[in-house]
C-alpha cells in the first residue's frame, strides 16, 4: 500500500471493519453524503449505502444514546463528533448512560460503542473547534480513551475500538490528519487497547506522551541527540486504561521524566503521569518529573495568541535538556 | 396492577423496618400504565422503564426475587448491589435500565429502535418519561430523531401532574405533552392512565404502527401518583382535594368493574389474584433477603465487558516513525 | 436598506480578501433577515446571533472596525484576538456572542428575557438559530422555559434548508420549525426570509408581543444560502437548479422593487448606498490591519472579571475546629 | 447565634446576600415552594416572593444558559442543581458558555453566577447521587470551583460566592448538610475566595484536603496524635484557583504530603496537588507524596460496596503514618 495520511488510515479502518463485519455502522452529522467535515467517512456511502451510514440531526445526545442503544442490541455503531468540542453537548449520555451501563445491568449487556472524532489545536480552530477534551474521560471507569499520533496506529487502533466491547472514546488530533503520513502496510491487524509504543529509544530521558505532541517530541528527542542528549519517547497510544507498566519501564531506564501534552497542564493527563510516578517509583528518579503541556487558558484564535499558549518544541527541547542536566 | 402495588407495598413496609436504604419512589395510582403498555409486548420488544415503574419489571418477566433483590442492594439484584432501586435492568427480559437522569433513556430507546428498523425486526422500544422529564433536551432530540426515520418507537409520558413539588403549570405552557407530537411528525395520542382498557387500547395503536412500519407514537398517560416525590416526602405542595379526588379514580376497582361489566366473577379474580400475589412477593422477600451483601471488590467488576490486563509493551523503537509534522492547514 | 447593501457588501468583500483564516460562514443570501430583525430594535434589546448573521452584528450598531479586525483576529476586535469570526459580541451595542455549539445561545437569551421580565424593562431578547440547530436539546429548554414564564424573547428560526450538507428533510420530519411553537404555548410565524418586508412585518408583531407582555414568538424565515456552509464548501450535495431557483429571489432585487413601486428612486438610493458601503468597508478593512496582533501573554487576559491573587493563607490553627461528623442520613 | 447545621449555614447565606443585594435571585428545581430537596432554598419563598426564587421545569441546560443570560446582564443569579450530579445535563452550558463568554466579549462583560447543589457519596446514594465532579470544573480556566467543608465556610464562602463576579461553582457535600455543625457568628463577612485554611497545625505530616472528607482526616489526625504524630491538615476550600502558596508553606514545614479526597483517584485532584508539588517543590519533600482517595470505579449502592470503595478514615490514618515513620 502506498504512503498513508493519518486521515485515510482512519478512513481505511473503518471500511475495513465495516467489510469485515455488517454490525458495523457508522452516524453523525454530515458523515454519508458529505462523507465528514475532514472526509474521515469519505466513500463510506457508496461502498456500504444509507444504512450502514447515517447522516444524523445536529443532535450530541441523542447521537452518544442512540449509539448506547444500538451498541446493547449487539450492532457496533461508530459515533462521530464533527468536532470532539461537541461532545460537550453529549457529555451526560457518554459519562454516565454509556459509562454505567454494564455496570447497571450487573454485566447483563455489553457497549461496543466508539466514539470518535477531531480534537486538538494548532489550525487556528479557536475556543471551540481546538479542545483536547481527553482528561473529561479518563477519569470515567467504564469507558476507555484511545489517542492515536501515526497513521499505523490510527489505523490499528480504531480497529481494536470497533472490536472493543466497551465504549471507546477515539481521539483523532486535527493536525495531524493531512501532516502525518507513512506506508502502511496491505493488511494491519488490530493494535491492542492499552498498550503505549516505545516512539524512539534513548537512555537519558523519558519523554511521556500521546497524540499531537508526539511528533514535537520527536522532533524535540532529535534536537538533543545533536547535543548528545538521548532522550526516550513513549507514546501511550491508549489513554484509559493508561499502560503505567511500560511508563514503570521507561523511568526506570533513566530516572527523569518529562509528561508532554497539549492539553492544558492543570488537570491534564500530564498531572495524573506525574503523580502515579512519584507514588509509586520514587527510588526510581533521579530528578524531579515535569510536564509540557499548554498554558492554564482558552486556546485562543489569533496565531500569535495560539502560538503562546500551546506546547512547542524548544519547550520541549529546553524541559528535557534541564532534566538531562539536572 | 396488584402484584405491582403489593410489591410496592411491601417495598414501603420494608422501607419503614429500615432494610431499603435510599431513595424509593411510588407509583401507586400509576400501575395501569406499565401493566397497560406491556401487556402486549414480547421478551425481544425491549422497554426503558422510568423511576416509578415497577410495573414494567413485573410485566416484563423480570425475577421478582431479583428485582426485590435489587431494592435491597444485594448481589442477587438485577445490578448486583450497584446500582440503587430501578436504576437497572435486565436486558435478557427486554428491560434496559435508566441512569439517574431525566429522559436520558428516550435517545437509548431510539437506539434499540433503530437496530429493529436496520434488521427489518418487527420489535418496538418503549421508552416512560413523566411530564417532568419532558422538559429535558434528551427528550427532544430522540422524539425528533425518531420522526426522521420513523422509528418502530413508543414513548409513552405518564403525566402523573407533578416532577416532585413543581405542578405541570410550571413545567410547560401546554395540557397536553401529546401536543409536541405534531412538531415531531409523528402521532400523538392521550388516555386515561388510570383506566387499564384504555391505556390498553391506546397502546395497542401505537404498537400496531410502531411493527408495521408506521413510526414512532407519543402515548400520553393522565394519571397521579398517590404518594410523596419520594417515601421521604409529605407531599405538602398538593392539597387533600385534589388527592382525593384522583383517589375516587383508582385504576384496580375500575378495572374490575371494567372486568364485571364483561361477566366475570371479580371477587373470584380477586381472591386468586391477592392468594397469588401474596405468594410471589413473599418468595422475592425471601430470595432478596437470603441473597448475600457483597463483600466490596465486586466494584470492580462489570466495569468493562473486556477489561484490559496490559501486556508488556513492545520494546526497541517503533518501526514506524511518522516523519516531522508538516502543518498543511 | 442601507444597511443591506451595506453589510451584503461587506460581506462580498471578506470572502474576496484572503486576509482571513479559520472558518469563514457567509450569509450571502439571507441578509434580510438580520435587517429585518433587527432593524426596530433598541440599544438595549439583546441580540444573539448565528455563525452567519455579520448583518446583526452591522444593524445593532457595531463598530464595522472592530467587526473586521475581529474577524481578522487582531487586538483590536471583539474578543480582542480571541476568539474567531463571529463568537464574539459587544454587549454596549446589546450583542451577545454565542460558542460555537449550536443552539446553546437561547438558553442564554432566556435569562436575558428573564431578566427584562423581572425588572419590568421593556426590552426584548432575540435568538437567531438555523433550522440546523433546532435539533439540540437546549432549544427545546429554552422554547418550553420562555413558554412557562411568557418571556419577552423572540427566537428567529433562519431555515436556509440546509445544515452543512444535510438537507431539511434529514433534521425534521415536519415542513415549518414552527410548528414546534404550540407545543411550547407560543405563536409560531412563518415567512419569506427574502423578503425584508415580510420580515420586517412579521417581526413587527413578534416584538409588540414581546413587549406588550404577550411572551415569546418563534419567527420562522425561509431563504436560502448562496454560498457552501464555510468557505471551503464547494456544496456539491445540492443541484444548480436548487440554487438557480433562489437566485432568483435575492432579497436584494426583491427590496428594490419594493421601494420602486412606492416611488423610490432606486438608482439613487443605490449610488448613494454604494459609496458609503465602500466607504464603511474601507475604513473598517483599515482599522481592522492597522490594529496590532496580540502579543500572546494577553491569551491569559479576561479570563476572570475578578482574577485572585491569592494572598497568605491565615496561619495557626483555625478559630473553629468542625465536631467529628455525625452522619445523620 | 445558636449552633448551626452546614445546611443551615448554606441557607443563612442565600438569605442574607438576598437581603443585601436585590439583584441576587435564585433558580432551580423544585426551590421555591418546597424549600429544595434538602431543603437548602427554606424560607426564601415566603421572605423574598417569586420574583426572587424560581421553581423550573427539569432543565439543566437551560438553568446554566438562563443564570449566564441573566448574570451578563447584571443580575446575580444563584442556580441549584437538585444534585450536583445533574450538571452532566447542563455541562456545555457550564465549561463552555459560562467559562468563556467574558473572554469572548474582550472583558466586556462580567458573569456573577453562582451554580450550587449538594456532591458527594457515604448516604448510599448510588452511581448518580453520590457524585464528586468538582475535577471536571477544576481544568476550566473561567470558572471559579469552592467546596467548603466547615459550615462557617459554607456560609463565609457562599457570601464571596454570590458576591463574586465570576462564575462559581459551590459544591456542597451533602454527607456533611446535617452532620457538621457548629456555632456562627451574628454576622460574618464574606471569606475570601482562593485562600486555604490551616484546619489543624502539626508537623510531622501535611494533609491537603477539601470538602466531605475533612472531617475524616481530622479525626485520623486525632488519633495519630495519641500515637505521637503530629499531623497538619489543609483545606484547600476554593479548588480552583487552588491556594498553593499554602500548599507550599506546609509542606515546606513538613517534607511529606498526602492529598485526601473522595473523588476518585485517577484525574482527581490529588493527582494535581502531587504533580504541581514534586515540579515545584522537589527539594522540601522527604517522603514520596501519597493520596488516599475513592478507588477507580463507580460508587456503588450497597452499603459494603460503597465502604469499599470510599476513603476511610484507616486509609487516611495508615497512609499519614506510613508517611511519618518514612
Ligand atoms: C436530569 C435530572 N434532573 C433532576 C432530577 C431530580 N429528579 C428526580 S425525579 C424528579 C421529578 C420527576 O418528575 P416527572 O418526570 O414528572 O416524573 P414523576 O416523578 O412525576 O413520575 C426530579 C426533578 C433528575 N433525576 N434528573
Ligand atoms: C452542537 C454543534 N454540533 C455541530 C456543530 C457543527 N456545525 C457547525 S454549523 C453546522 C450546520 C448548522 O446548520 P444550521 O443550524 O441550519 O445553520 P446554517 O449553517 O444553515 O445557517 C454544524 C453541524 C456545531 N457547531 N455545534
Ligand atoms: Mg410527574
Ligand atoms: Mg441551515
Amino acid at each position: 500500500m502506498p504512503v498513508a495520511t493519518y486521515l485515510q488510515a482512519v478512513n481505511l479502518a473503518l471500511k475495513e471493519e465495516m467489510r469485515r463485519d455488517p454490525d458495523v455502522f457508522v452516524m453523525g452529522e454530515d458523515v454519508a453524503v458529505l462523507g465528514g467535515a475532514f472526509k474521515a467517512t469519505e466513500g463510506i456511502l457508496d461502498e456500504f449505502g444509507p444504512d450502514r451510514i447515517i447522516d444524523t440531526p445536529i443532535s450530541e445526545a441523542l447521537l452518544v444514546g442512540a449509539g448506547v442503544g444500538a451498541a446493547s442490541l449487539g450492532l457496533r455503531p461508530i459515533v462521530e463528533m464533527q468536532f470532539m468540542d461537541f461532545i460537550s453537548c453529549g457529555f451526560d449520555q457518554l459519562v454516565n448512560m454509556a459509562a454505567t451501563a454494564r455496570y447497571r445491568h450487573g454485566g447483563g449487556l455489553r457497549v461496543p460503542l466508539v466514539v470518535r472524532g477531531p480534537t486538538g489545536a494548532g489550525v487556528h480552530g479557536a475556543l471551540f473547534h481546538s479542545q483536547d477534551p481527553e482528561a473529561w474521560f479518563t477519569r470515567v471507569p467504564g469507558l476507555k480513551v484511545v489517542a492515536p499520533a501515526t497513521a499505523r496506529d490510527a489505523r490499528g487502533l480504531l480497529k481494536a475500538a470497533i472490536r472493543d466491547d466497551d465504549p471507546v472514546i477515539f481521539l483523532e488530533h486535527k493536525r495531524l490528519y493531512r501532516s502525518v503520513k507513512e506506508a502502511l502496510p496491505d493488511e494491519q491487524e488490530p493494535e491492542p487497547l492499552g498498550v503505549a509504543r516505545l516512539a524512539r529509544g534513548g537512555s537519558d530521558v523519558s519523554i511521556v506522551t500521546y497524540g499531537g505532541t508526539l511528533p514535537l517530541c520527536l522532533a524535540a528527542a532529535e534536537r538533543l541527540a545533536a547535543e548528545g542528549v538521548d532522550v526516550e519517547v513513549l507514546d501511550l497510544r491508549t489513554l484509559l486504561p493508561m499502560d503505567f507498566a511500560a511508563i514503570a519501564r521507561t523511568v526506570g531506564k533513566t530516572g527523569k521524566l518529562l509528561a508532554v501534552h497539549e492539553d492544558r497542564r492543570t488537570g491534564g493527563l500530564g498531572g495524573e503521569i506525574l503523580a502515579r510516578v512519584v507514588e509509586d517509583l520514587w527510588d526510581e528518579l533521579d530528578a524531579p518529573p515535569r510536564r509540557v503541556t499548554a498554558k492554564d487558558t482558552h486556546t485562543p484564535f489569533a496565531p500569535t495568541l495560539e502560538a503562546f499558549v500551546l506546547p512547542s518544541e524548544d519547550e520541549i527541547a529546553d524541559a528535557a535538556r534541564g532534566l538531562a542536566a539536572y | 396492577m396488584k402484584l405491582t402495588r403489593e410489591f410496592e407495598e411491601r417495598i414501603s413496609r420494608l422501607h419503614l423496618q429500615n432494610k431499603v436504604f435510599g431513595g424509593v419512589y411510588s407509583g401507586r395510582g400509576q400501575e395501569a400504565i406499565a401493566v397497560g403498555c406491556c401487556a402486549d409486548l414480547g421478551p425481544q420488544d425491549v422497554v426503558f422503564p422510568l423511576h416509578r415503574d415497577l410495573g414494567v419489571f413485573v410485566v416484563k418477566g423480570v425475577e421478582p426475587g431479583r428485582l426485590m433483590a435489587q431494592i435491597l442492594g444485594k448481589e442477587g439484584g438485577l445490578s448486583r448491589g450497584k446500582d440503587s432501586f430501578l436504576h437497572a435492568g435486565d436486558l435478557s427480559k427486554g428491560v434496559f435500565g435508566g441512569t439517574s437522569m431525566l429522559g436520558a433513556t428516550l435517545p437509548v430507546a431510539c437506539g434499540a429502535a433503530l437496530k429493529f428498523k436496520l434488521r427489518h425486526e418487527p420489535y418496538v422500544a418503549v421508552a416512560f418519561f413523566g411530564e417532568g422529564a419532558s422538559s429535558r433536551g434528551d427528550v427532544h432530540e430522540a422524539m425528533n430523531f425518531a420522526g426522521v426515520h420513523q422509528l418502530p418507537v413508543v414513548f409513552v409520558c405518564e403525566n402523573n401532574r407533578y416532577a416532585y413539588s413543581t405542578p405541570q403549570s410550571l413545567q410547560m405552557a401546554v395540557e397536553d405533552v401529546a401536543e409536541r407530537a405534531a412538531g415531531y411528525g409523528m402521532k400523538g395520542l392521550v388516555c386515561s392512565g388510570n383506566d387499564l382498557a384504555a391505556v390498553l387500547e391506546t397502546m395497542g395503536r401505537a404498537l400496531r404502527r410502531a411493527r408495521d412500519g408506521g413510526g414512532p407514537t407519543l402515548v400520553e398517560c393522565k394519571t397521579y401518583r398517590y404518594r410523596g416525590h419520594s417515601e421521604h416526602d409529605p407531599a405538602r405542595y398538593r392539597t387533600e382535594e385534589e388527592l382525593l379526588e384522583w383517589s375516587t379514580r383508582d385504576p384496580i376497582p375500575r378495572w374490575e368493574l371494567y372486568l364485571e361489566a364483561r361477566g366475570r366473577d371479580v371477587a373470584k379474580v380477586r381472591r386468586e389474584t391477592e392468594a397469588e400475589v401474596t405468594r410471589v412477593v413473599d418468595e422475592a422477600v425471601a430470595f432478596a433477603e437470603a441473597s448475600p451483601e457483597p463483600e466490596g471488590p465486586e466494584a470492580f467488576e462489570d466495569l468493562y465487558a473486556t477489561p484490559l490486563a496490559v501486556p508488556e509493551a513492545p520494546e526497541g523503537p517503533a518501526a514506524f516513525e511518522p516523519e516531522p509534522p508538516q502543518l498543511t492547514h
